[in-house]
């Protein structure tokens, strides 16, 4: 058993679904068993963080290490996996690009904390209890974990070998990794595990020249089966997405919402959604264009819907320009200044 | 040299940073005009020669944001006289979405602005450096890389009249 | 640009009308001169004035007849091909004419500060007050001659012969005399 | 059921007094094409041409506390005035506040001191027979005329103001009033002076200098055979009717034109009574004038439209071009 | 591979114009802390031929790969520095131009230290931008050797000739019925007083008649495709409703037509024609045309007399529009003026007051074989005028109207003058602001008009007005001006007023310039390459401009220009091929997913979208390299040739050297294989 290369999976802040895509390799995994000695894995196994902390500087071979990094444990494991393991795989889309609790990155964590556990219609906190770091009790002090500001992809904090992009992966490019693994055939640092095409690649349905007057919102449209989603006025985000999931979503008449990532080469997802969709409106005059962009509410939800956290600007502004206050801002609508207008 | 602390504190002793994308037919032949006419106007401008604002990626915008500028300029042919027929529209529609985004990023949308200059109108270029230098020294500096990379994640334990625990 | 007190007659005009600067650019074309309805009665052209003004010639504008024959037609304003706002850089001069004491005719100030003493101290103009005021300080003789109209006027009910006065006046005192101490600390 | 329309209104001083016909008129007028004008509160004399004479920022001010209440009044955003010189200063006001960045703050500030405050551009300023005529229209006028004005040639004199400076209609040679003639039935005449001065305040302070130009308006109406002269301002009606006498005494002239209001002849052409339009407050009597509505004017019947002649050179048509 | 590069920086002080503000000793020596430059140096001229050796020479020994050279703006001499790199065996397109000149010292002239900080970030930027050029080739075309000439009026006549004359084809196509221009309309030319038919016919008839031109008039130009050396070309022949083959101009249909109207063009609204017709004698062609608006039979249906006259059945009046499409390799466009409406200003009177004329009014009632057989006559076509002004600068140096100076119009004034003078014993007065008589021998016109007793008076008139003040006035037309000389109002009666309005661009000059995809400025005037050293070519490579459509200019100014346009063709043509610049849009078509965004947005129809493939394609020949498509694309597979995603983006790094926070949190994924 010793002789194995060791194999550990991580989860930092993500949901677990990770994991149990991990599982949808199937069979397969009798075969990662055999090979691998599986050391830890907080969701199935009883390992503790002084084990890991035992052993032998890189003597990991491979940790799968998914969810964001949000809190100050999130850090210190990151830290210690890093130092412990060959090779270091972001795995899944809160590792590589921020994902859902990448969002966080909308607002600060004094708004996080007020809405999570005051402000929220579901939440009955009479006292306006949060959580603190740390607290006096009469048996000692109490902590918690540092809750941080500004939610980080794991590869802003440590180096990270490869990335396994997806919400969750799909099985086949887990599979792809670990074989490679288990060949020794690594790929070159830096690889992301997917296609270098996007996600219309895969996507069956039938395009053509585009110009969009108008954006619907799902529940306002039945979307014609055949015809692809954004000819139809359809947000779908897989113009910009890296392929690989086989165009789930759009093949259910979903537009796809990007969980793969920016696709090769592309530094900045969301801006590339800003161009490409700007690019065919249907409009030539500043009043015209606001009033199509005016059926898109939340551009930056949408274009930063998965990778906020690891887009070029990462977060909203800490400091408000001119004291104004975050929330006036989002809601004020911009227009061109008239005098720029002509 | 221009003081910029009369219109906001923050800024010091430094200057706004404005990156420019100019394109190559009109605004660019602008700028030149201006140099030729000796039209001052502040040095707050570093411009880029695009071919034509059609070249425009809301990428490059962000990259300077995030690079330190205050903000950027993005000046083509008038609409309608595109020497590319309409790669200014694009700019526009581009510019137009990427505002609201920013916006939304907590950037004030007047840190990105859209302007018009033939190659004829040197005084018009200069008049919008002018006008777009002043709204940015107004705004104040925009501190991407202090505002949105908190260099320390650790920050100061939240204040414990908040909790009455237990 | 250098602070007020240093600038000669011909900036401060330029500095203290909206669009001024561009008389800068006069052409000296004479359209102003050729459209104006009153020109006959002026020493100079209003193109004669504006040379004597970029000229330095402050005494000669100063004391010239020429902006008090103006009829605020607009004519000259609309027709000039370098878009100088001519009517309002007459009505500067008469400003600058009036601080400096020098203008032409007292007559001609005389009315146009009887027609605003009526205003600030009533809020309304008071064409009756005016009409009367005036022509007996300054026209006596005329005013017997006019008696006939001004009768036949109120006869008609056209002349009213109380002042209207408006309700908040202290309001309109307010804004007008910080409009005044602003044009003052601007000046 | 017509539209009714509301407006924001600035009287102006000379309509309580001296052309208390026109406030007639216009009111009669108003009822009749569904016009709803709502007085601004309080609102204060426009300056007229001389406090810009003697000091602007505060002239500038003066019209802008007018704007303010005019927007506190919570109305339409269309402010009209009847009197051309109220309508310059407040449109000026207004135009010069939007251009000119320092004067815009300084009035603000000024009228701060009064707990007011003025948006540059938040008003319309229009001048009535803008309102008539582009609101209500020529169109829906005509359906109003019981009693066209046939018979009477009217030279249509606008004045300086109404189109000066820069107001869209043509700055030199407008044609909107000579319209509105037209459509009351009314025999135009093709005034060359429409848009001359009256001599403006100058009948108070250089009557040699006034006169003339009064003379030459009024010779120019009588050379083209106006029977009257139809005016849109209090300024240009008192001018031109009050002191023709005198005129006639300094050039020994004996000019008899009288000078109404345009909303005196709307009035008339929609059959109103007299009394309701102010007429008879005139100092040249309108009456022989206005007896000649009716009649016909035999020279025209007898004219039979002439050939053209087969030398004279064509004319260029005035179909395209003229107004920018 | 960027890590290797060595770069030499080049600070030009060009002369005083730069060193004079920015310190560019001080420059130099900070680009040497720049990664990667390897030699940095200022020095005087860097444009004059030892400068360019500097850089030649550092290349050679220095085994430089990428120059920078911090001088004036690239438009100035971009092509100057590249040739340098190229003799030096260097690929031009490694070549980056830093604008410290028109874009640094020349607009911060009060602030030496800000202009100087300035021109580093923009020598930061150009060297980053540097860092990431990659080679490239132009490409090369063979030229079509046959020329469009659009616009035949003299200048466009005179480029025709020359290019037919050297053995080239050429196509001149013409709006109107006939070639011939405004030219064919005036009766004497300035200061000679040449006949203008006697000058200009056998130029018209040369065009007629000569074998390498092919002549198209009552045409328009639709369409311009392509790129220099290969324009396709699509031009519509409106039906004339005659056919050219039959018809021999004998005039017996509109002798016979019945529907007279004004003539508007030939004669300036001055004279009438009939619906069928051929502008003026000595036309070329020589075919008349039918105008279905006035014509009767295509009103109602009836008449047809033209065509029961026509001895040659030549009538065809169910003749269609034709369409024609050809190559060409170069265009000239001579597209001419049009005369400033005068009834933009209404004080003037014209149209309102019937003795108020326009110039080109006036040139057709003194042609000999205009509509008063050259008498100097009023509207009434009968009286002699006693008296003429003539009014200078309608619509011409003027913001309300048009704020440049029409550059003839004081010439053709006195040209007025004299010919009333000539005609009639009438006085003239000439009201002008400045009169402008520089050209070779003008001011000698200038000095006999004085000597023949013409007015002058020195002022814009303010008005003509027919109300009369006084009785000397009454019945006359009162021309109002300031005397700026005398400095007095003074009404001047005369029986006849001139209005000298000026040229202006064609009414659609702004469409022509979109589809011929050339600049315009604002007044509408075709923008030339450069104003001073370059006033022939435009912007669009294989595309001149002659004549007034390029600024107000005289009729041997126009002559030059045509020749000069006409060099400049042939010179092209002499070369054989041409080499466009290698700005171009190249899809990866491995990576690219079809998603169809850029199809749409090419405004040359230079992307194709294979449907087999599913890829889109970029058409190098249609591309014209503005990179709309490059920006657009999601997924980041179009790439801009020489304005690569790669060098923008490192240019604004460059340019932020100073405020940038420092690289550690830079965000990005590493490009690799894909597994």
């Amino acid at each position: 058993m010793g002789d194995k290369p060791k194999l550990a999976i991580y989860w930092a802040s993500s949901c677990g679904g990770c994991e149990i895509a991990i599982l949808a390799i199937h069979e397969k995994i009798l075969d990662v068993a055999d090979y691998f000695d599986f050391i830890f894995c907080p969701c199935i196994l009883d390992f503790k963080r002084s084990d890991i902390e035992a052993l032998e500087d890189g003597e990991i071979a491979v940790t799968l290490f998914n969810g964001a990094i949000r809190t100050d444990e999130n850090l210190e494991m990151a830290e210690l996996l890093r130092r412990k393991s060959q090779v270091l795989v972001a795995f899944g889309s809160c590792a590589t690009e921020g994902c859902a609790p990448g969002l966080a990155n909308f607002n600060d964590r004094e708004q996080m904390m007020n809405f999570i556990y005051k402000d929220a219609p579901t939440v009955v906190n009479p006292e306006g209890i949060i959580p603190l770091e740390a607290i006096q009790v009469a048996e000692g002090e109490l902590e918690l974990p540092g809750f941080w500001n500004t939610v980080k992809t794991l590869d802003q904090v440590v180096p990270v070998e490869y990335y396994l992009p997806g919400c969750p992966p799909e099985a086949k490019w887990i599979e792809a990794l670990v074989e490679a693994v288990m060949a020794g055939e690594l790929p070159p640092p830096g690889t992301v595990v997917g296609m270098d095409v996007t996600v219309c690649d895969e996507c069956p349905r039938e395009r053509e020249e585009k110009k969009i007057s108008h954006f619907y919102r799902p529940y306002e449209i039945i979307p014609d089966p055949d015809k692809c989603l954004l000819d139809q006025g359809l947000f779908c985000a897989g113009i910009a997405t890296r392929a690989g999931c086989g165009a789930l979503c759009p093949s259910v008449n979903m537009g796809c919402r990007g969980c793969y990532g920016p696709n090769e080469g592309v530094i900045d997802g969301g801006a590339k959604l800003i161009s490409a969709l700007a690019s065919v409106l249907d409009a030539n005059s500043p009043e015209e264009i606001d009033k199509i962009l005016d059926t898109l509410p939340d551009p930056a939800g949408y274009f930063y819907r998965f990778g906020l956290a690891h887009s070029m600007l990462h977060r909203t502004r800490l400091e408000m320009e001119n004291g104004q206050k975050m929330a006036a801002q989002i809601k004020e609508t911009p227009r061109l200044d008239p005098k720029l207008k002509d | 040299m221009v003081d910029y602390k009369q219109y906001h504190p923050a800024w010091g002793d430094r200057s706004p940073v404005i990156i420019g994308f100019l394109c190559n037919w009109c605004s660019y032949r602008a700028a030149d005009l201006a140099g030729t006419s000796r039209f001052g106007y502040p040095a707050t401008l570093r411009d880029i020669r695009i071919m034509c604002t059609g070249r425009l990626d809301p990428t490059f915008v962000i990259k300077a944001l995030r690079e330190g500028a205050d903000g950027v300029l993005v000046m083509g042919c008038h609409p309608g006289q595109c020497h590319y027929e309409e790669g200014n529209f694009k700019a526009m529609r581009r510019v137009a979405l990427l505002r609201r985004t920013l916006s939304q990023l907590g950037v004030h949308p007047d840190r990105v602005q859209l302007g018009w200059a033939s190659a004829a109108q040197g005084i018009i270029f200069t008049e919008t450096v002018k006008e777009m230098t002043e709204k940015i020294a107004k705004l104040g500096p925009l501190k991407w890389h202090d505002n949105n990379h908190d260099a320390s994640p650790h920050l100061p334990p939240l204040p414990e009249k908040e909790a009455t625990h237990g | 640009m250098p602070k007020t007190s240093e600038r000669g007659l011909f900036e401060q005009v330029m500095a203290e009308t909206p669009g001024g600067e561009t008389l800068i650019t006069c052409l000296q074309c004479g359209t102003c001169g050729g459209s104006c309805p009153s020109g006959a009665d002026m020493d100079s052209t209003p193109r004669r004035l504006f040379a004597l003004l970029s000229a330095g010639m402050d005494k000669d504008v100063l004391e010239s007849n020429t902006p008090w024959y103006c009829v605020s037609c607009y004519y000259c304003t609309v027709r000039c091909p370098q878009d100088i706002p001519i009517t309002d850089l007459m009505y500067a001069i008469k400003q600058k004419a009036i601080q400096a004491g020098k203008y032409h005719q007292d007559s001609h100030a005389a009315f146009s500060e009887s027609f605003i003493g009526y205003v600030e101290r009533y809020g309304r103009s008071f064409e009756f007050g005016l009409a009367t005021r005036y022509h007996l300080t300054h026209h006596p003789l005329s005013m017997l001659r006019k008696g006939g109209l001004g009768f036949s006027m109120m006869r008609k009910g056209r002349l009213n012969v109380t002042p209207e006065k408006i309700n908040n006046l202290p309001q309109l005192t307010a804004i007008l005399k910080e409009a005044k101490r602003i044009a003052r600390q601007e000046a | 059921m017509e539209n009714s329309r509301t407006y924001t209104y600035y009287p102006g001083c000379s309509l309580q007094a001296t052309a208390h016909a026109y406030d007639e008129s216009m009111q009669a007028v108003n009822k009749q094409l569904g016009l709803t004008f709502n007085e601004i509160d309080d609102w204060n004399c426009c300056g007229a041409t001389e406090y810009f004479s003697v000091d602007a920022l505060p002239a500038y001010s003066l019209v802008a506390r007018n704007l303010s209440l005019a927007v506190q009044s919570n109305g339409s955003q269309d402010l009209v005035a009847p009197c051309s010189a109220c309508f310059l200063n407040l449109r000026k006001t207004n135009d010069y506040m939007s251009k000119y960045k320092d004067l815009n703050s300084q009035v603000n500030q000024a009228l701060a001191a009064g707990g007011l405050s003025y948006e540059a551009g938040a008003l319309n300023v229009r001048h009535l027979l803008d309102v008539v005529i582009e609101d209500v229209g020529l169109e829906q006028i005509k359906t109003k005329v019981t009693k066209p004005l046939s018979g009477i040639k009217v030279a249509p004199y606008y004045g300086c103001l109404i189109v000066r400076p820069e107001t869209g209609y043509n700055t030199e040679y407008p044609t909107h009033l000579d319209e509105l003639m037209v459509t009351l039935g009314a025999d135009v005449v093709d005034f060359p002076m429409k848009t001359h001065c009256c001599g403006g305040h100058m009948t108070q302070i250089s009557e040699e200098t006034a006169y003339e130009l009064i003379r030459r308006l009024l010779q120019n109406a009588s050379d083209y055979g106006a029977d009257a002269i139809v005016t849109l301002c209090p300024m240009c009606q008192l001018n031109l009717d009050a002191y023709q006498n005198e005129v006639n005494r300094m050039f020994g002239t004996n000019f008899h034109i009288p000078v109404l209001f345009f909303t005196q002849l709307m009035g008339i052409a929609f059959g109103l009574s007299e009394n309701a339009l102010g007429l008879g407050s005139e100092i040249i009597p309108a009456g022989p004038a206005l007896a000649k509505i009716g009649t016909v004017d035999e020279q025209k019947t007898r004219e039979r439209p002439k050939r053209r002649d087969k030398k004279a050179l064509p004319m260029p048509s005035m179909d395209s071009g003229g107004n920018e | 591979m960027s890590e290797e590069e060595k770069i030499g920086v080049y600070i030009c002080h060009c002369g005083h114009n730069i060193a004079g503000t920015v310190d560019v000793e001080g420059v130099a020596e900070w680009a040497k802390s720049l990664p990667n430059v390897t030699v940095s140096k200022d020095y005087k001229f860097m444009c004059s031929s030892l400068g360019q050796e500097l850089i030649e020479e550092d290349i050679a020994e220095q085994g430089l790969s990428r120059v920078v050279v911090a001088a004036c703006s690239p438009h100035m001499h971009e092509p100057t520095f590249r040739g340098a790199c190229s003799r030096a065996g260097l690929n031009p397109y490694l070549f980056e131009m830093a604008n410290i000149r028109e874009h640094a010292s020349w607009v911060h002239q009060d602030d030496g230290e800000a202009a100087t900080e300035k021109a580093k970030s923009i020598v930061s930027g150009a060297v980053s931008r540097a860092r990431e050029l990659e080679p490239l080739e132009p490409f090369r075309a063979p030229i079509d050797e046959t020329t469009l000439v659009v616009g035949g009026g003299i200048a466009g006549i005179n480029t025709a000739l020359e290019i037919a004359n050297a053995g080239y084809k050429v196509i001149l196509v013409e709006r109107e019925p006939s070639i011939g221009g405004h030219m064919a309309q005036f009766d004497k030319t300035f200061p000679t007083l040449d006949c203008s038919a006697c000058i200009l016919t056998p130029k018209m008839f040369d065009v007629g008649n000569h074998p390498n031109i092919e002549l198209m008039t009552y045409s328009e130009v639709e369409q311009v495709d392509g790129y220099v050396g290969n324009f396709t070309v699509r031009i519509r022949k409106k039906a004339r409703m005659i056919d050219v083959d039959l018809c021999t101009g004998c005039g017996d249909c509109w002798e016979r037509c019945p529907a007279k109207v004004v003539d508007t063009v030939y004669e300036a609204g001055l004279g009438y024609r009939t619906a069928v017709y051929r502008p003026f004698p000595q036309a070329v062609p020589k075919y008349p045309v039918i105008d279905t608006e006035s014509c009767i039979y295509f009103k109602n249906g009836r008449c047809r007399a033209c065509e029961k006259f026509c001895p040659t059945d030549a009538i065809k009046f169910d003749q269609e529009d034709e369409i024609i499409v050809t190559s060409v390799g170069n265009i000239v466009l001579a597209t001419g003026y049009d005369l400033f409406d005068s009834r933009r200003l209404p004080q003037y009177g014209y149209g309102r007051l019937a003795n108020v004329f326009t110039s080109l009014e006036f040139e057709r009632m003194t042609n000999a074989s205009g509509p008063t057989d050259g008498k100097v006559l009023l509207r009434d076509g009968v009286t002699e005028p006693k008296s003429v002004a003539i009014l200078h600068c309608i619509g011409s140096r003027d913001k309300n109207t048009n704020d440049y100076c029409s550059a003839i119009c004081c010439m053709a004034a006195l040209k007025f003058a004299h010919l009333v003078k000539e005609k009639t014993d009438a006085e003239v007065y000439n009201f002008y602001i400045d009169m402008r008589t520089a050209p070779k021998d003008y001011e000698t016109f200038y000095n006999r008009l004085m000597q023949e007793g013409t007015h002058f008076i020195r002022g814009r008139a303010a008005e003509v007005t027919d109300a009369a003040r006084k009785p000397e006035e009454v019945g006359k037309l009162i021309v109002q001006a300031e005397d700026t000389l005398i400095g007095k109002q003074r009404r001047i009666p005369v029986d006849m007023v001139i209005l000298m309005a000026g040229m202006q661009p064609r009414h659609d000059s702004q469409e022509v310039s979109h589809r011929f995809g050339i600049g315009c400025s604002d007044a509408g005037f075709f923008n030339e390459s450069h104003p001073k050293l370059d006033p022939i070519a435009t912007m669009n490579a294989g595309i001149f401009i002659a004549g007034v459509c390029q600024g107000p200019k005289d009729i041997p100014a126009s002559v030059s220009q045509g020749a000069a346009a006409a060099s400049r063709v042939l010179s092209l043509i002499g070369k054989g091929e041409v080499e466009i610049e290698p700005v171009r849009a190249h899809i990866d078509e491995d990576r690219c997913s079809g998603c169809r965004i850029c199809n749409n947005l090419c405004p040359y129809n230079a992307i194709d979208f294979l449907e087999d493939l599913a890829v889109s394609r970029v058409n190098p020949a249609l591309c014209k390299g503005c990179g709309t498509c490059v920006a657009a694309c999601p997924s980041q597979v179009i790439d801009g040739q020489h304005y690569t995603f790669n060098s923008i983006m490192s240019q604004i790094e460059g340019l932020l050297w100073d405020v940038r926070p420092n690289g550690e949190e830079k965000v990005t994924f590493q490009k690799t294989e894909p597994v």
